[in-house]
């Protein structure tokens, strides 16, 4: 799969570290608002994170952030509604427990938690949505692309890994 | 799959920081993807016309376009799409715009992050179905909850409007608190003048079906056809005999009943009509002070009545009323004052609220007008308004401004000065709210005209000094202490919810706050609608306001219902969820989350009971797909499958 | 109360209300004296083979919301089931999820001192054989063999769960067979094995998973056990539609099937061990 | 290849420690909302529920 990433690299002339690849879970009534208020005021931001719109972050099942993990996402950044002003009255109320639970979780499967995070951003805050979305891809960029749980780790390199405890 | 897909330049807009041509080229190595192609304008006339050609063109199925927000063009996107013949679904929006080209001017990583989300978008593509929005036929028939002012005048636009009303009220008559009102501000115009025409035009008006002395006993069903259960409440006397005489109110023995309407002033028999203007005018047993309910004795007001309508075994009865928009006009209760132990409210027989002085001034009151003391009725020389009890004062959990106390304590001061010349009025006020049209000079009136001394500062504690009161407090604009020797003291007690809102909120599936006001589905844009379709609000119900705002309100949600019943059936959004019965394991999950109350049990033919989503009331946020374990329950247009296409076209 | 005067107020307890029962989910003696397996009584002459020992570790109430329909309530008959402490938490967090309908159960809890974890057992003396009777005396386990009789110190052969049991007594019954006993932990000291193991790094413990849930072969055994996971066949691991999961072999798959049983479980599991 | 078990997790025979996950996520909720399963008949599974009250999160 990276094969084809690293390809379209090579394919533009400029040979550069894999392409850091930020997903982001994005509310449409506030978060995706926020974002294109950001880009309507012409807000710079790096250029990492894919939004994936979706009706409420009511809608986001944790699930989809430990698989986006697994496979490969260098970050996932989920955002909605501020609490108590969600279009559905109570969606970002439910997630805000389940992302919670998550975020304190990864951790302790050896998912470093800073790759995962959710906020809260309405649809005026443009510039709130430039900060989490700059904040967010240097930090990731710090932490450098995430291997994912690819195949090539076996058991021994993980074992060796495992005994010098 | 033959899908096409268009990259929008939009001007400069997009084609300054993104190369289109490398995006539509890149586009064809997708699967599916057989045209691609960029366009100067896309959302443009000749645009549309692009689109349409390409798509018959090239027997397309599925179009992406790749340009502004989906906020933006969207739905010009699907129209067109539509014109050509694809199912407006069968479209997917990638906005390289506000997320790529405006906020970064690296054209190559620009290039890049737009490849990425037309993949993204084209992979969702190649999972979406076509989508039918169906029609659902309305029942044209309105319930109000409510008899007040607001439902009054909610249910008269409806009824002039050509529609079925029904209003359902909890008390014996409509009028609710307006009724109990002796003037309104800041015109000083009696209350039942103004009311009482209205509320007869409501028992004259033959579409509106009254039912008054009953609540609601449940809801059901969803926007257009709720299915209401009401419980009319036992009066013991049949109400289509009663004519409203009066005459077993003057013969019933038990006098001690507590008199509701007038809050407790005075007491009144076991049964009786509220007050003269009352509609309906029927009499009502009260069955925990009548004798004969009570001790089985007496059954004097069966031998008295000339219409023989007294029924001493009646039983509540539960009837169903279908109707296709409910306006809620429950209004409010007056905060209980003996909280504040130190004002002695409940204790001091002259310390009295609002509600009740209004009584007391009311030709219909209990003192028939005259302004006399409850504890030994002699008249009042000095009277002491407090303002603010139970309003912005978190320590009682009621930090909210009432609204509409400042106003009516000046105009009970005003009518207190035209009754009783002589009577000196205090007003312990902390801040003055007069927002309205003529209110501010209203209040100047009552301090020039009339005389009323108003005292900046809270007042700290009243106490008896042998039969009168000591109001003690400071002046802060004069930076005194005061003391004040008051024959009476009126407590402007906010407003708070109604006894069984939250109840009712329940059963309506709408939600309310922690002051148990209902929630609006928008404070400023949309303050009379809910977030359950189909649920209007009008009144003081969702929030303190007065009584022009509460007109104002029961005419908007009048004009909702009004626009809702303007066509015969109501189309649904098709974006809703979707249960696969197959899969479904009948936990239940869904149906508590729903905050909606849009998904039901579906009984099989073998009995087993399985989720099943009403798409009328359904929102589409998705928290039942995000909760149920199996995925049984799918969001459409936004499927788990669906989301997930787009996460691995960036996880590769 | 010892265990063999427990059995047989168990029994008696049964025989007693069988009047209004249908079913007596219990346990009875395995293919030999040192395994117990659960019995489905429907006539109160088999009520002798219920047995009570500390090799009744199976939860039974995993039995009710997915095999029987316990929620439909049929002429009024009740199933009797017999309960430890961990699986009446289990019963509860059934009943939480309307799983199963209260009164149509009959629930006999059982305080329990803690159950054999064979595999410790045979792990301590490999060549144990022809058992007569297990039992826990005070801290030590008593095997008593036709040859002779061991005692084991009880850390050594309880099972884990038992370990790091706060919950011995049953938290809901309809009757209660013996007296309640003292937990064995104290709330403090309940997640010491994941404090413990949250100290290691964070690449070991992802090293340490990928390894565990590389041997995971995905055979479902841990979902088919859990009383809590109720969607048997219709489980997203092993849907087409929505696709979560391909049946790949892959470390990826197997870590994404354990984060679904773990995130379906959170703020359900009562850690009954099964 | 013997495998050492770590100390910090007592295992029997060779299983897969899946219930430390289980345990992992009742120890955060309990710290999160002090919540227990299966303890009170009447509760609800704090993921299926809210509380607009609740801050820190």
């Amino acid at each position: 799969m990276n094969k084809k990433r690293d390809m379209m690299i090579s394919e533009t002339g400029t040979q550069r570290e894999k392409e850091i690849k930020i997903i982001g879970f994005l509310c449409n009534w506030c978060s995706y608002g926020g974002a294109d208020t950001a880009g309507v005021c012409r807000f710079k931001q790096p250029t990492d994170l894919r939004i994936i719109r979706i009706p409420c972050t009511g809608r986001m099942d944790p699930l989809f952030v430990v698989k986006s993990l697994i496979y490969g996402a260098d970050g996932v950044l989920v955002s909605g509604c501020h609490p108590k002003d969600c279009h559905y009255a109570v969606g970002n109320l439910y997630a805000r427990r389940r992302m919670e639970l998550l975020k304190r979780f990864l951790p302790f499967i050896g998912i470093d938690t800073n790759r995962f995070r959710y906020t809260w951003v309405s649809a005026s805050e443009g510039q709130l949505w430039q900060q989490v979305v700059t904040e967010f891809s240097e930090e990731i960029h710090r932490l450098g692309p995430n291997a994912g749980l690819n195949e090539k780790m076996d058991a021994e390199t993980a074992l060796s890994l495992f005994n010098t405890k | 799959m033959r899908i096409g897909v268009f990259i929008c330049k939009c001007g400069t807009n997009i084609a300054n920081t993104v190369d289109t041509e490398a995006v539509a080229r890149k586009a064809l190595e997708y699967p599916d993807v057989v045209y691609a192609t960029d366009y100067m304008y896309t959302c443009s006339e000749p645009g549309q016309e692009e689109i349409r050609e390409a798509i018959i063109k090239n027997r397309l199925q599925g179009v992406v376009v790749a340009a502004c927000t989906p906020h933006m063009h969207e739905p010009t996107f699907r129209r067109a799409v539509e014109k050509a013949g694809l199912n407006r679904y069968m479209f997917e929006q990638a906005n390289i715009r506000e997320h790529v080209s405006w906020v970064n001017k690296d054209r190559e990583s620009n290039t890049i992050k737009a490849m990425d989300l037309v993949h993204m978008a084209v992979e969702k593509l190649r999972l979406n179905q076509p989508l039918f929005s169906s029609k659902v036929p309305i029942n044209k028939r309105v319930l109000v909850i409510g008899g007040g002012i607001a439902g009054i005048q909610a249910a008269m636009d409806c009824s002039d409007g050509g529609l079925d009303v029904v209003m359902v009220e909890r008390e014996t008559t409509i009028g609710g608190k307006m009724a109990k009102l002796d003037k309104t501000f800041p015109t000083i115009d009696c209350s039942s003048c103004i009311l009482g025409p209205k509320m007869v035009d409501i028992s004259q008006k033959e579409n509106i079906s009254l039912h008054a002395y009953s609540e609601i006993e449940s809801v059901s069903g969803y926007i257009g056809n709720f299915e209401v259960k009401i419980r009319k409440k036992a009066t013991y006397v049949d109400w289509n005999a009663c004519t409203g005489c009066g005459e077993c109110t003057q013969k019933c023995p038990s006098k001690k009943t507590y008199d509701k309407f007038n809050e407790g002033l005075g007491s009144t028999t076991a049964i009786n009509i509220p007050f003269p203007q009352a509609i309906p005018k029927r009499a009502r047993i009260n069955a925990e002070s009548c004798l004969y309910l009570t001790k089985g004795k007496c059954k004097k007001c069966e031998k008295v009545c000339p219409a023989d309508a007294i029924r001493f075994d009646m039983e509540d009865e539960i009837i169903t009323e279908d109707v296709g928009a409910i306006v809620v006009a429950t209004g409010y209760d007056m905060f209980d004052y003996s909280v504040y132990g130190e004002y002695g409210g409940g204790r001091y027989p002259d310390v009295i609220t609002s509600l009740q002085y209004e009584r007391i001034l009311s030709a219909s009151g209990p003192y028939g007008g005259h302004i006399v003391r409850p504890s030994d009725g002699k008249e009042p020389r000095n009277i002491v308004f407090l303002s603010c009890v139970g309003s912005r004062d978190a320590s009682v959990g009621r930090p909210y401004c009432s609204g509409v106390c400042c106003m009516y304590i000046a105009k009970q001061a005003i009518i207190t000065r035209d009754h009783l010349p002589d009577c000196n009025c205090y007003v312990s006020y902390m801040d003055i709210r007069s927002p309205g049209k003529n209110y501010d000079e209203f209040i100047r009136r009552a301090q020039e005209e009339y005389g009323i001394n108003y005292i900046r500062g809270r007042v700290g504690k009243i106490y008896p000094k042998d039969d009168r009161l000591i109001v003690q407090g400071v002046d802060t604009l004069m930076g005194v202490q005061m003391d004040i020797e008051a024959d009476l003291v009126v407590l402007a007690t906010g407003l708070e919810a109604s006894e069984g809102a939250r109840e009712l909120a329940e059963k309506l599936r709408i939600s309310y706050d922690q002051y148990g006001w209902y929630m609006e589905s928008h404070p400023k844009l949309r303050p009379v609608e809910t977030n359950t379709a189909g649920v209007y609000l009008a009144g003081v119900c969702q929030g303190p306001k007065d009584i022009p705002a509460s007109v104002a309100q029961g005419s908007a949600a009048a004009a909702k219902v009004q626009i809702l019943f303007s066509r015969d059936t109501i189309e649904t959004d098709p974006q809703v969820a979707l249960v696969n019965e197959r899969v479904c394991i009948s936990c239940g999950k869904c149906i508590e989350v729903c905050p909606f109350g849009a998904i039901q049990w579906k009984t099989l033919r073998d009995g087993s009971q399985k989720a099943e989503v009403l798409p009328t009331v359904c929102q589409g946020c998705g928290l039942c797909n995000a909760t149920c374990p199996p995925k049984a329950v799918q969001l459409q247009h936004c499927t788990d499958d669906q989301i997930l296409a787009e996460v691995n076209a960036v996880c590769e | 109360m010892p265990m063999d005067e427990k059995t047989k107020t168990l029994q008696e307890d049964f025989e007693k209300n069988f009047a209004d029962l249908e079913l007596v989910i219990g346990w009875e003696t395995g293919f030999d004296r040192l395994h117990a397996t659960p019995v489905f009584i429907r006539q109160p002459s088999e009520l002798g083979k219920l047995v009570w020992n500390p090799l009744c570790s199976q939860n039974l109430s995993g039995y009710l919301a997915k095999n029987l329909d316990a929620s439909i309530q049929e002429d009024g008959k009740k199933i009797g089931i017999c309960v430890k402490g961990c699986d009446s938490r289990s019963l509860v967090a059934l009943i939480q999820e309307n799983f199963i309908d209260r009164d149509r159960l009959y629930i006999v809890g059982i305080p329990c001192e803690g159950t054999v974890d064979l595999r410790r057992l045979m792990h301590l003396k490999p060549s144990l054989e022809n058992v007569r009777k297990v039992d826990i005396e005070g801290d030590e386990a008593v095997v008593e063999t036709d040859q002779e009789t061991l005692r084991f110190p009880i850390e050594n052969v309880l099972a884990r769960k038992c370990l790091r049991c706060l919950y011995p007594n049953p938290v809901i019954y309809d009757t209660m067979i013996g007296t309640p006993l003292k937990p064995r932990i104290s709330e403090d000291k309940l997640y010491s094995a994941v404090e413990k193991f949250d100290t290691s790094d964070r690449k070991q413990r992802l090293a340490f998973w990928k390894t565990e849930f590389n041997r995971c072969i995905r055979c479902y055994a841990c979902r088919n056990a859990c009383p809590l996971c109720v969607c048997q066949d219709n489980c997203i691991a092993e849907s087409r539609k929505p696709k979560w999961l391909t049946q790949r072999d892959g470390i990826r798959e197997k870590f994404l099937f354990h984060m679904i049983h773990g995130l379906h479980l959170a703020g359900r599991c009562t850690e009954c061990g099964e | 290849m013997a495998f050492i078990w770590p100390a910090a997790v007592p295992n029997a025979g060779n299983e897969i420690p899946t219930m430390l996950i289980k345990e992992k996520m009742n120890q955060i909720l309990k710290d999160m909302l002090d919540y227990e399963a299966g303890i009170d008949a009447e509760a609800k599974p704090p993921l299926l529920t809210f509380d607009p009250g609740e801050t820190g999160i």
